[in-house]
Parts: structure tokens; sequence; C-alpha cells
């Protein structure tokens, strides 16, 4: 918490964050120039002519033409000049130049799927290089999203069976929030990431790289990231909710099923429970989770498992506490992590040299609800 | 024909039902007669919202809309339209007849219409239980049979199908209404009732009901029934 | 004092023929089928303030819910629920029925000089439906309520949601429906039942105002009626006209939904307009200024209101030229708010200014609402919009025009005609200490959020926990609904209170003019005596002899 | 009572206007029936179809316009009637701007109406298995989203 920073305006991270900007303050002038008009005026006769007060009423005015056009042609005049303004920009803002790179999104309950030209694909992170205008072409899957990147002052909505574009050139590196921005349900507000804006040569080099940067890590923090890329988070998450129980202490326990039988929580059981899920449901919970047994290669399970397996290595009780599974990690920094009261998230650490990314910068990353929560605990 | 002498309540203001809230017999009858006409201003939107839904989808979906058509039966469209002009003229027959003080001619041309609007119903029926034997309701039973679909996309022809049903029932709806409310003024000339004896105003409502519920079915005959081949 | 004048047929001085409308039948049978306007408005104040108590509820745990990133209470889904039954709750259950048919309803007769509405039997059932409407809210909010968001975009709304969808939009559909009744009944009677002398030109403002709205309400509520009857369709049958997976078109949807709600959002100011018209001139003691501008503003936002609908879809993709126009007309529709705004404030200048707890009220719409409408601008604007739409900015800029205009001025109103519908005189320093902690609690809550928005905090979100500096302005934001609450309750005591033990109230405690000073306070059943003849105009203070005399009676005083 | 006298509305029209008006209607009736059998020539810059459309809307626009004015009687009406009855049709036609959008936007609104199960979707829309896919293990997904806490 920080109540003593008062951002008034988002990092300003694309071609579009200047004019718009210069535009939203040129508005509030005249916002401010008319709310003190009509509040001074207003204040001023109510006081100065009080019931019996000493001042001037003879002459009352009651109808005045002229001065009714002047107070109806300067507001047109001006309104026309503001929709100009507007106008121009957001033309400028809805038609696409030419030679713009296109990367294709795709919107779900609540996710975004991001694809680049060459195959790399992203969930709920949009890797793209600083001074080039950028396409993104979108469209939903089930309901209307929106993809929104306030550093970039643009967004567009994202409509199933409809393609819709938005494009922008970032200018400055650094790490922005995508928000989805039209309600599109239950966990609407969790439906957002990243943009990473990076340097051309580290983007092309990561594109390259299939969006890896990953040699460093071990197997473990390769599971936590498909943990959460693949969304297993979204249901296992501390504590048991609705959706899926906790994997917290889930390695070497024993677990009861629906139908009344139990097993030992080892590796082959969690294999099976990823990738067919529904042949052992755990009591308590229907068939809810998707099958992945066509869609994760073995090497994946594996590292998902190495990562389950540390989660059980947390006593219950911490785990309950600690909030999040990532809470596996080694709690790095806790003075960065202050720091994402800043506007952009991690702005300083990461983008700036993404495809070398160390470990310790991802370790940092990762645990950063963590040491958040761990600070709170004690 | 007289155009001169007898209307509403000029000969005794006392004879007729004045309610409270009036001054007077004539501020009464223009207000039921503009209310009448804004009520059917509002009915004139809610039909309308449908209308721009079906012209926009048939403008978008013109041969898959052409298709589905195919399947109407014109003939007992353009019965049904002949019936309904015939009931709207019965109706303004049995106002005129009510200003003329005719009860029994206005009983009779109020039975026209009922008989027109039953008539109307009843080749509906006929029309619609057609098409719920070919499976052309909206849902999950909807037809898969490209034969009856004349080759129509299955998704663009049950959106046909479903404003069909939607516009076409909201319409017998309006004629159901109709008919009870006719019912209940026949009721009245039959009882005597001082407000349809003295007075025309009730019947003139009533009939501008009517005639719009007649209007609603000009645009639907051949905004449905009589689509261009698209080439 | 003699500002009695206005000629009527001579209602004023005879004592009580007959018995106020309060006093004709004790019975609940003589309140529920009563045909009397006076009383079904009050009905509709009763049923409109539960209402407002309810919406006022979830907005106190939405501001409850965002003072922390993560939450505090609810879960997303609840959150949900809540944000959406405050929207329709507030929208349909308050405030398109709060002014016309709460204060509409009881002066609009009186105003003209009419004995009752056209057609009272309609009025009452127009009740019964509204009732009927807060009966199927129930339904869905006590079934587990609606989560889709007061705009019920498709195809959420039709095949994702599972909430109670279906009994929210019935009950929107029959909210509408009675909205409806209330309009047709309004437009005979202002053209029809006016009394002998009682002119175009001479009607109050507010009866233009309401007069307006009931065109609106006339033209676009069936729309939405229908729209929505599509909705349930298209969820009960899989009728596929807006979601795409059955080949339909959800922005459809989008464009029939403000073709009524931007206008909707004019039957909500509207009657406030002439709310405010009405206490601009009598508690400035002054005829208003441009009466008739004021009386075609109205109509002209009426008009030009059906054609700016498509500023809520710039980002929506619907084709841009369309966009382009929208914007355009949008600029255009802000002239004759700018004209009514500034013309009050010429009514003021030199008048005999009083500062009673109603002219307060009025006082704070005018700072609220100008800064709403001109943030408004903001958003008509395509080029800002496309970064604010669907932000915080957008939630400030409709509570100041919502909540900084219409509210206030709805509780201006009834802080104004109060005497009149009660007969019993309030605590007026309690209203003007209760308009002036409303005004500073509401700054304090919704300007913060115009920051937030411009810094990108989505509307509809419970979560914000990944960006965290949006806290400081969340916590501003609840600890200003807490002196809203404070501001907004306040009037619930004192009113009560006036009830029990109220001095009682002649037939003009203000000193104002209107018809429905010439009556008593309360009116009878027929609203007056006799019918009355209106001789005079409209607003006829004569500022300059009432200050002439205000002068020699302080000169008097003084010189005791 | 009333000061003014108010107009009372006591025209009454001779029947054999309503005769004829329903022979009219009928045989407007029949009209298009008839022409809806065949397929019009193209008109300047309209297509057959739109022409067959216009004919046909246009017959509908007199047969409405004969009923408005005659059985329901608005030619006779005070001018507030007549206001009233045009309004209604005003706001029908402002609804229909709605259209105009779908006009404007040009043709991809056409297939931006196909269903998903045509098949007629371009390459971009990454088909159902792929979206169910998960990432590349290889692929850097990092989540740099703060977890709940
Ligand atoms: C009472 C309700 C009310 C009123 C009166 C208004 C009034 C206006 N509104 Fe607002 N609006 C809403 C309620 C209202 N609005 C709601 C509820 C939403 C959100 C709906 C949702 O999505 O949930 C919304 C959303 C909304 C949007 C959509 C934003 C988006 O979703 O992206 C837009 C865009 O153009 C807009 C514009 C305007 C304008 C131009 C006016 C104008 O009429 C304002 C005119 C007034 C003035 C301009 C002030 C007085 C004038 C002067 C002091 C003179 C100076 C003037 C000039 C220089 C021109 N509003
Ligand atoms: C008339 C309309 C109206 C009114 C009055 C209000 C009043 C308030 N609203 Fe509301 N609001 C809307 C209309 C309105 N709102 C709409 C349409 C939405 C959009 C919904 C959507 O997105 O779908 C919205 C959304 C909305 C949001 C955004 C939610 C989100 O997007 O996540 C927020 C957040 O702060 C909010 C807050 C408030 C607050 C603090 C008040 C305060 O002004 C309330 C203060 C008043 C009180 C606290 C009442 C105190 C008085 C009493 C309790 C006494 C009464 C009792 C008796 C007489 C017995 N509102
Ligand atoms: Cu996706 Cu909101
Ligand atoms: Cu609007």
């Amino acid at each position: 918490m920080n109540f003593t920073n008062f951002p008034i305006a988002p990092p300003s991270a694309s071609t579009f964050a200047p004019q718009i900007d210069g535009l939203y303050y040129f508005l509030w002038i005249f916002t401010a120039i008319f709310t003190l008009i009509v509040g001074f005026f207003v204040v001023f006769f109510s006081i100065h002519y009080k019931e019996g007060s000493p001042a001037d009423r003879s002459r009352p005015l009651y109808e005045h033409i002229g001065l009714e056009l002047t107070w109806s042609v300067i507001p047109g005049i001006l309104g026309l000049v503001f929709f100009y303004l507007g106008a121009r920009l957001f033309i400028h803002m809805r038609t696409p130049p030419k030679d713009a790179k296109e990367i294709f999104v795709v919107g779900k309950q609540w996710m975004w799927h991001i694809q680049h030209p060459n195959g790399v694909r992203e969930n709920n992170t949009l890797h793209v290089p600083i001074d080039t205008p950028i396409k993104l072409t979108m469209i939903s899957q089930d309901v209307i999203h929106a993809f929104f990147v306030p550093a970039f002052r643009t967004q567009m909505m994202v409509v199933p069976g409809r393609y819709t574009d938005l494009w922008f050139t970032p200018t400055k590196i650094g790490e922005y929030h995508l928000f989805c921005n039209m309600y599109c349900g239950t966990q609407h507000s969790e439906m957002g990431g990243t943009v990473v804006v990076m340097p051309q040569a580290d983007y092309s080099e990561w594109l390259k790289n299939n969006g890896m940067a990953v040699a460093n890590l071990t197997m473990e923090q390769r599971g936590a990231k498909i943990f959460s890329s693949i969304g297993c988070d979204k249901c296992h998450t501390a504590e048991d909710t609705i959706h899926g129980p906790t994997l917290n202490g889930l390695y070497g326990s024993k677990r009861i099923f629906t139908d009344g039988s139990s097993a030992m929580a080892n590796d082959e059981y969690i294999r099976e429970s990823i990738l067919k899920p529904h042949s052992r449901l755990t009591k308590g919970y229907g068939e809810t989770m998707p099958e992945y047994a066509n869609d994760l290669t073995e090497e994946q399970v594996l590292l998902l498992n190495t990562f389950i397996r540390t989660q059980g290595a947390i006593p219950a009780g911490t785990a309950g506490t600690t909030s999040n599974l990532t809470g596996a990690e080694i709690p790095s920094s806790g003075a960065k992590t202050n720091k994402n009261t800043a506007m952009s998230v991690n702005a300083d650490q990461h983008g700036a040299t993404p495809s070398t990314a160390t470990p310790t910068i991802q370790k940092g990353k990762l645990s950063v609800g963590a040491t958040a929560a761990n600070e709170k605990n004690q | 024909m007289s155009d001169a002498t007898l209307t509403h309540g000029h000969d005794s203001h006392e004879d007729v039902d004045l309610h409270h809230q009036f001054e007077d017999f004539e501020q009464q009858c223009e207000c039921y007669i503009v209310g009448m006409w804004s009520f059917l201003v509002t009915e004139i939107m809610f039909f309308g919202a449908l209308f721009l839904t079906f012209t926009l989808s048939r403008y978008m979906y013109q041969l898959d809309f052409w298709k589905a058509h195919e399947h109407l039966n014109v003939t007992m469209g353009a019965i049904n339209t002949s019936v309904l002009l015939f009931s709207s003229w019965s109706m303004v027959m049995a106002v005129h007849s009510n200003q003329l003080r005719r009860r029994i001619h206005s009983i009779a041309y109020l039975g026209v219409t009922i008989a027109c609007a039953m008539t109307f119903l009843v080749i509906k029926y006929f029309e619609y239980s057609e098409k719920f034997r070919d499976k052309l309701y909206p849902g999950v039973g909807f037809t898969h049979d490209a034969h009856t679909l004349h080759g129509a996309n299955l998704n663009h022809a049950q959106l046909f199908y479903g404003l069909y049903f939607g516009m076409t029932g909201l319409h017998a709806v309006h004629i159901i209404v109709g008919i009870l409310i006719l019912s209940a003024l026949i009721r009245l000339f039959v009882i005597k009732a001082k407000c349809v004896m003295k007075d025309y105003v009730p019947t003139e409502l009533v009939g501008l009901y009517w005639h719009f519920v007649d209007l609603v079915w000009i645009f639907l005959f051949p905004l449905f029934y009589l689509m261009p081949q698209p080439h | 004092m003699s500002e009695t004048a206005i000629g009527t047929g001579g209602a004023e001085k005879k004592t009580h023929a007959s018995p106020s409308y309060l006093e004709d039948g004790h019975s609940i049978r003589s309140w529920l089928l009563t045909g009397d306007h006076k009383r079904i408005a009050v009905l509709y104040i009763i049923s409109v303030t539960f209402f407002f108590a309810i919406g006022s509820m979830f907005a106190g745990l939405i501001r409850l819910e965002l003072t922390q990133p993560a939450g505090t209470i609810l879960e997303s889904e609840t959150y949900n629920r809540v944000f959406t039954g405050h929207g329709i709750i507030m929208v349909f259950f308050f405030l398109v029925a709060a002014i016309p048919a709460t204060l509409g309803n009881f002066m609009l007769p009186i105003m003209v000089g009419a004995k009752d509405l056209a057609f009272p039997r309609l009025n009452l059932l127009s009740w019964y439906v509204f009732v009927a409407a807060g009966v199927c809210l129930f339904v869905a909010i006590l079934g587990g309520g609606v989560d889709t968001g007061w705009t019920f975009y498709t195809p959420y709304s039709s095949l994702y949601s599972n909430s109670q969808v279906t009994w929210a939009v019935f009950a929107a559909f029959l909210a509408g429906f009675s909205s409806i009744l209330t309009a047709l009944n309004f437009i005979v009677t202002v053209h029809k039942m006016r009394a002998p002398g009682m002119t175009w030109f001479r009607l109050p403002l507010f009866v233009w105002a309401a007069y307006a709205t009931s065109v609106i309400v006339m033209l676009g509520t069936p729309v939405i009626a229908i729209t929505l009857l599509l909705v349930v369709f298209e969820r009960a049958f899989h009728l596929p006209i807006f979601s795409p997976e059955l080949g339909g078109d959800p922005v459809l949807f989008q464009h029939l939904f403000w073709f009524y709600s931007h206008p909707a959002v004019y039957i909500m100011i509207l009657p406030a307009f002439g709310v405010i018209s009405e206490l601009v001139a009598n508690f400035s003691r002054k005829r208003v200024f441009g009466y008739h501008a004021i009386a075609f503003s109205s109509l002209a936002i009426a008009g030009l209101g059906f054609f700016v609908w498509g500023h809520h879809l710039f980002v929506s993709s619907q084709s841009m030229y369309e966009g382009v126009v929208f914007s355009v007309i949008s600029y255009l529709v802000a002239v004759p708010s700018a004209i009514k705004i500034f013309n009050w404030t010429a009514t003021i200048y030199k008048g005999n200014v009083r500062l009673a707890s109603p002219m307060m009220w009025a006082l704070g719409f005018f700072g609220l609402f100008t800064v709403g409408g001109l943030t408004g601008l903001f958003l008509s604007c395509m080029g800002t919009d496309i970064h604010l739409t669907a932000t915080y900015f957008i939630v400030a800029h409709f509570h100041y025009v919502m909540v900084g205009g219409a509210v206030m001025a709805y509780l201006g109103g009834l802080h104004y005609w109060w005497p009149k519908i009660t007969g019993r005189l309030f605590n007026d320093n309690l209203g003007k200490v209760s308009a002036l902690v409303t005004f500073f609690g509401f700054n304090l809550t919704f300007f913060p959020q115009f920051i937030l928005g411009f810094l990108g905090m989505p509307r509809r979100y419970h979560y914000y926990y990944f960006a965290p500096e949006f806290q400081v302005y969340h916590v501003m934001s609840t600890m200003g609904a807490s002196f809203l609450a404070l501001g907004m309750g306040m009037p619930a005591f004192y009113f009560t209170a006036s009830l029990f033990n109220g001095k009682k109230a002649g037939p003009n405690p203000w000193g104002a003019h209107g018809l429905e000073w010439q009556t008593t306070s309360p009116p009878p059943t027929f609203n007056f005596e006799e019918t009355p003849i209106v001789l005079d105009d409209v607003y006829d203070f004569d500022p300059v002899s009432e200050h002439e005399n205000n002068r020699r009676a302080l000169e008097d005083g003084g010189d005791q | 009572m009333s000061q003014t006298p108010r107009q009372s509305h006591s025209h009454i029209t001779p029947a054999i206007n309503y005769h004829l008006t329903l022979i009219a209607l009928v045989v407007l009736m029949l009209l298009t029936v008839w022409i809806a059998r065949f397929q019009l020539p193209p008109v300047l810059f309209l297509s057959g179809v739109a022409v067959n459309n216009i004919v046909a809307m246009t017959i509908a626009i007199i047969k409405a316009t004969c009923v408005v004015m005659i059985f329901m009687g608005v030619k006779y009406q005070t001018p507030l009637v007549k206001l009233w009855a045009l309004i209604g049709f005003v706001g029908l036609i402002l609804m229909l701007g709605i259209m105009l959008d779908y006009f404007s936007r040009g043709p991809e609104v056409k297939h931006g109406w196909e269903p998903y199960n045509d098949g007629a979707m371009p390459r971009a829309r990454p088909t159902d298995d792929e979206m169910k896919a998960p990432m590349d293990p290889r692929t850097d997904n990092t989540q740099v989203r703060q977890p709940k806490p």
C-alpha cells in the first residue's frame, strides 16, 4: 500500500500517448474554465443578490437574444473543435499502417492467447519490439472482451464472430498492464497480463528462440511456468476452491476419491491426474478440469510433476498462509517487490534484457506474491 | 349521406359518462383519441425494432433467407391479407354505423370483424402446423433436412424462422387481444351501454387498434412472403 | 404577501370545503385502489425510496470491496452481481421513475390546473406494473442475482451467464412498461387538460421538461422492451439473433440497447432540468431568463438525443464513419444543455436570492452537472474515448450527471414540494447541511475516479491487485461515499420527523409562484376548489419592487 | 365551462369512401403478389432485387397510407393527431438508421456474421485444438502479473 504516491497519468509508451494526453489536458482546461465560470457566477450572484442585500436590481434582464446566441454559439464552435481534434486522432488510431507487424490475439473467458506470425505463442503476455508499428488482429472465442493497454492509450473490443484490429507503435521499453476492458463474466478483472516492450534486437532473438529465455531455469521453475501459463493456477490455488483442490501438500498425501476409494498421491497419480483427471476424481469435485492427454508432451508433464512435488514439500500449515503456490520459490528481493507500486510492473528490472533474463530476475518475478504475503505475515 | 347533425353528446351532456377529471365531454373524447394514438406510437416502435432486425438479417443473408422463405405459402399469406383488409373495412363500417347510431348494424359489422379475425387465426394455424410438421421451429429440434430448407444455411434458416414465428406470433397475439376487445365491445352494444349508445369514441378506439394490427400485417406480408430471388 | 396574485378562479381564500387528499379516506383500500394522482405519487415516492435504499446498499458494498486491491468480503461472482444489481436498480427502478413518477405525477396536473391526469386508472396501473417489476427484480436477486452489468450485453447475457437474466430482463421490461403508461398520461394531460388561460408559454418549465421526457419514453422504451425480449428468446430457444455462434450479430444488440439507453439518460436528466428551472426561478424570485430558450432546449435535447446512441459504440467495431457522425451530433446535443446552464445563471442575476435548502441543492446541481456534462465531452471526443471508454472515467462521468445532476435535483425538488405534499414544514437548516455534506462527499467520492479512469482502471473490476497504484484513489472514493451516505441519508430523518412534529405549512410557505401554490397544502382531492383560470404569466415575480419592499422593511427594522 | 370552444371531430365520412378504399387495398395486394413473380430489371445503380424490394415496399406504404388516412380517419383529425401519427413513423425511420452502420461497414460484415461452423474463417483463427493446446514448454510464457495475495 502506498498512500504517498498520487499518479495522475499512466506511463506513456506509444506514439499515441502524447497526442491523447495533449487532447485530454486540453479538454480539462476547458472543463476547468467553464466550471469556474459557471461556479463563480452562480455563487457570486447568489451572494451578491441575496434577498435584502443592497445590490442594484434595476432593469432586470429576462430575455436577451444576443447573450443567448453567444452562449450557444461559443460552446457549439468549441464542440466542433473538440470533435475535429478527436475525430482526426481517432481515424489515425483506427487506421493501421500497411507495414505494421501483425500479431494475432484470441480472447476467451478469461485468458488472452497471443500468436506471433512465426508460431511463437504466449498467454496473457504480449512481447513487442519497440518503435515498430504493431497491428493486432483479434477475435473472441466466446463473449465480447476488450484489449486495453493504458500505457499505449488504446483499446478495441474483441468480438466473437468478427475480426477487429488494434494498432500501436511502442516507444518505451518496459512492462505495462494489459487489461480486459469489456465485462466478460466472473473473472473479468483477472483477465489480463502484461505487455512487454523490448529492444528490437532482443525481440527478434526472442522470436528466434521461440520466445525462450529459459536456458538457466531449474526444472521446478520451468514447471512453475507451465503451471501458470496453461492456467493451472486459476483453479489450484493456495486453498481449496470450488474449481479445484489446492495442490499444497499434495505430494505424498492420501487422496480420497468420489467413489470412496483412496490412494497415495505419488508421481504416477499426479501424471494421471493431469492427463486423465476424470478417471479418479477427488472427493467433492466434478469433471471440471480439462483432460490434457492429447495436449501435453511427456516432458511438460514431467516438469509439472517436479514443480507440484515441491508444493508437497511445504508443510500444510504454512502453505495456507503463504497463499500461493509459487511460494515455493525462494523469496529473493523483497525490496524490489515494493517497486510494483510504480506504474509499470517491474518496468525497471525486466524489460531491458528479456532475452538474457537471469534466473534471479525470474525468481524475483515469480516470488513477488510470496514475498508480499510473507511480509504481511511477519 | 347526411353529414350533418348527429354525433356524440351534443344533445345533452348529462346523458353520457363524463369522468371526474374532465371538464367536458369534448375534452374527454379528444383525450381518448390522443391517448390511443400515443399508445399506437409505442406499438409502432415495438414492432419497429423487430422489423429492423428482420430487415437487417435479410440484407445480410439474402440468399439463405430467400431459400428459407420458399417454404412459406404465398397463397395462404395472400388470403390472410385479404381477410385482414376485409376485417379492417368491416371495422370501419362498424364505427360508421355507430356514428349513425345504427346499433344493429354496428353489432353485425363487429361480428364480421371477429369472424375475419378467427378466419385469419385458423389459416395461421394451418400454416404454423405445416411448419411444425417440418420441424421448422427454431431450437434444438430444428430440421437438418436440406430439402426442407431448400438448401439454406441451417443457422440462417433458423434465424429466418425464429423471426417469422416471433413476428407473426406477436401479431397473432395482437389479433387475439383484438378479438377479446371486440367481443367486449359487442357486449356493450348488446346491453345498450350508455357509453356506446351515446358516443362512438369507444368504437373508434377499438377501430384504431384494429387498423393498426392490419397495418402491421400489410408490411409483414411482402417482407416475409414476397422475397425477390437474389441473383 | 403580494405574490398570491396569480388570478385563479378563486380557490385560494375559501376555507376548506373539501378535505385534503390525505384525509380523503384512511383505509388501505382507499390508497391501493386510488385514482388520485397525488396518492399514486406518494405510493411512488415510497417505492422509489425503497429501491434507492437497496441500490445504495449495493453501492456501499461496491465501495467497501474496492478499498483493498484483492477485495475484502465478496467473491468475484458476488461482486459482479452486486454492481449489476446496483446499476439495474438505480437506473430502471430509481432514476427513470424518480422525478416523473413522483414529483411529476403529483405536480404536473396541478401545475396545468387539471383535476387529475387524463387517465387515472392507467396511472394506478402503472404503479402496479412497477410493483410487479419490483417483484421480478426480487425474484432475480433472491434467486442469486444477475451478473451481466446493467447493459445486458450479448452474447454474455444471452448464452453465457448462469444467472437470473430472464427475471432481471422481465423486471426491466415491466419497469419500462410502467414508465410508458406514465408518459402517455403526461402527454395527453399536457395537450388536453390545461386550465383555461394556461397557454403553452404559461406552462411552468417543469411541465415542458416532463413533456419532452414523455416523448422520449414513448419512442424509446418500446425498443428496449422488445430487445430485452429477444435476449430472453435467445436464452430460452437459442434463437440466433445476437450471438455469432448461432449466426447473429452482437453489435446489433448494442445498437438497439443504446437506441433506448442514450435517450434514457435524458429521460433521467430532463425532469431534473425541469426541477432546477422551478427552483432557480422561485428562489431567485425572478422570472426565468430566456423562458422560451429553456423550453425549446428541452425539446431539442429530446429530439437530438435520438441521434447519438452510437457514441457508446466507438470501439465496439461499429463502422468508423458512423462513429464520426455520432460524435459530431453528441457535441450538438451539448449546446441545449449549455443554454440551460447559462440561462439559469443569468436568472439569478439581479434576483432576490433566498438561500433556503432547495436552493442549496440546486446550487450543488450546477457545480456537479457542469463537471459531469463537460466530462461527457471527453467521451464524445473519439480520440480520448478510445482510451477512456469503459474505465472509471465513465463511472465518474455518469455519477456526476446522474447523482450530482439528477439525484441532487430530485432531492431539491423533494425539499421544495415537501410542504405541499405533506402539509408540514421540515427543518430547513438541516436541509442546508445535508446539501453541503452531499456536495462535499460527492466530489470526494467521484472526482478521484476521473483520475483512476485515466490511469486505466477498468470498470466492473473486482480485483486490482496487479495494479496497486490504483488503491489510493479507491480509498479516497470510499471515504467520500461515507459522507455521501450521511448527506443523502439525513433527509430521511428530518423528513420523517417533520411528519410527526413539523409545523403546519400554509398554502405557500416559500412565497413561490405557480398554480400548485394556489391551493391548500396538502391539496384537496380534486386539486382546486374550482377550476382555476390563469390570467398571468408564469414566474410573475417583480424583483425590483420586491427589492424596494425588502429594503424598506430593513430600514424600518433598522430604525427601531 | 370551456372557454375556448373545442373543435368537435364530428366529421362523418361517407361509407362509399370506405368501400372504395377496400377495393383499392385488395387491388394493391393482388398487384404486389403479381409483381413479386417477376424478376425486375436493374434500374440505374439499383440491382434487380433492390427494385423488386422497393416496388413491394412502395405498394405496402401506399396501402398503409390508405389505412391510416381513411380507415383510421387521420385525414379528418385534428393537427395534433396528425402529428402523433407522423411521430410514430418518424421514430421508426430513425431507428432504421441503425442499419447505416451495416451499410457503411463494408463487405467484412458479411463474413463477420458467418457462424463458426461454416468453415469460412480465414486462417488466423486457431482451430479449437490449437486453442486447447498448451504452450510449448520451451516458450517463455512468464505470467508477469502478480499472483493474487
Ligand atoms: C443523466 C445521465 C447522463 C447525461 C445527462 C449525460 C450527458 C452526456 N453524456 Fe453521458 N453517460 C451516461 C449518463 C449521462 N450522460 C451514462 C449512464 C453513461 C454510461 C453508460 C454505461 O456504459 O454504463 C454515459 C456514457 C457516455 C458516453 C459513452 C462513453 C463510452 O462508453 O465510451 C459518452 C460518449 O460520448 C457520453 C457523452 C455525454 C455527453 C456529450 C453528454 C451531454 O449531454 C452533456 C451536456 C452538458 C454539458 C456540456 C455541460 C453544460 C455546458 C456548459 C457548461 C457549456 C460549455 C459547453 C461546451 C464547451 C460544449 N456519455
Ligand atoms: C441513479 C443512478 C446511480 C446512483 C444514485 C448511484 C450511486 C452510487 N454509486 Fe453507482 N452506478 C450506477 C448508477 C448509480 N450509482 C450505474 C448505472 C452503474 C453501472 C453499473 C454497471 O456497470 O453495470 C454504477 C456503478 C457504480 C460503480 C462502479 C462499479 C464497477 O464498475 O465495478 C461504483 C463504484 O464506486 C458506484 C458507486 C456508487 C456510489 C458510491 C453511489 C453513491 O452515490 C450512493 C450514495 C448514497 C447512499 C450511500 C445512500 C444513503 C442513503 C440512505 C441509505 C438512506 C435511504 C434510506 C431510507 C430513506 C430509509 N456505482
Ligand atoms: Cu474478458 Cu473482460
Ligand atoms: Cu450516451
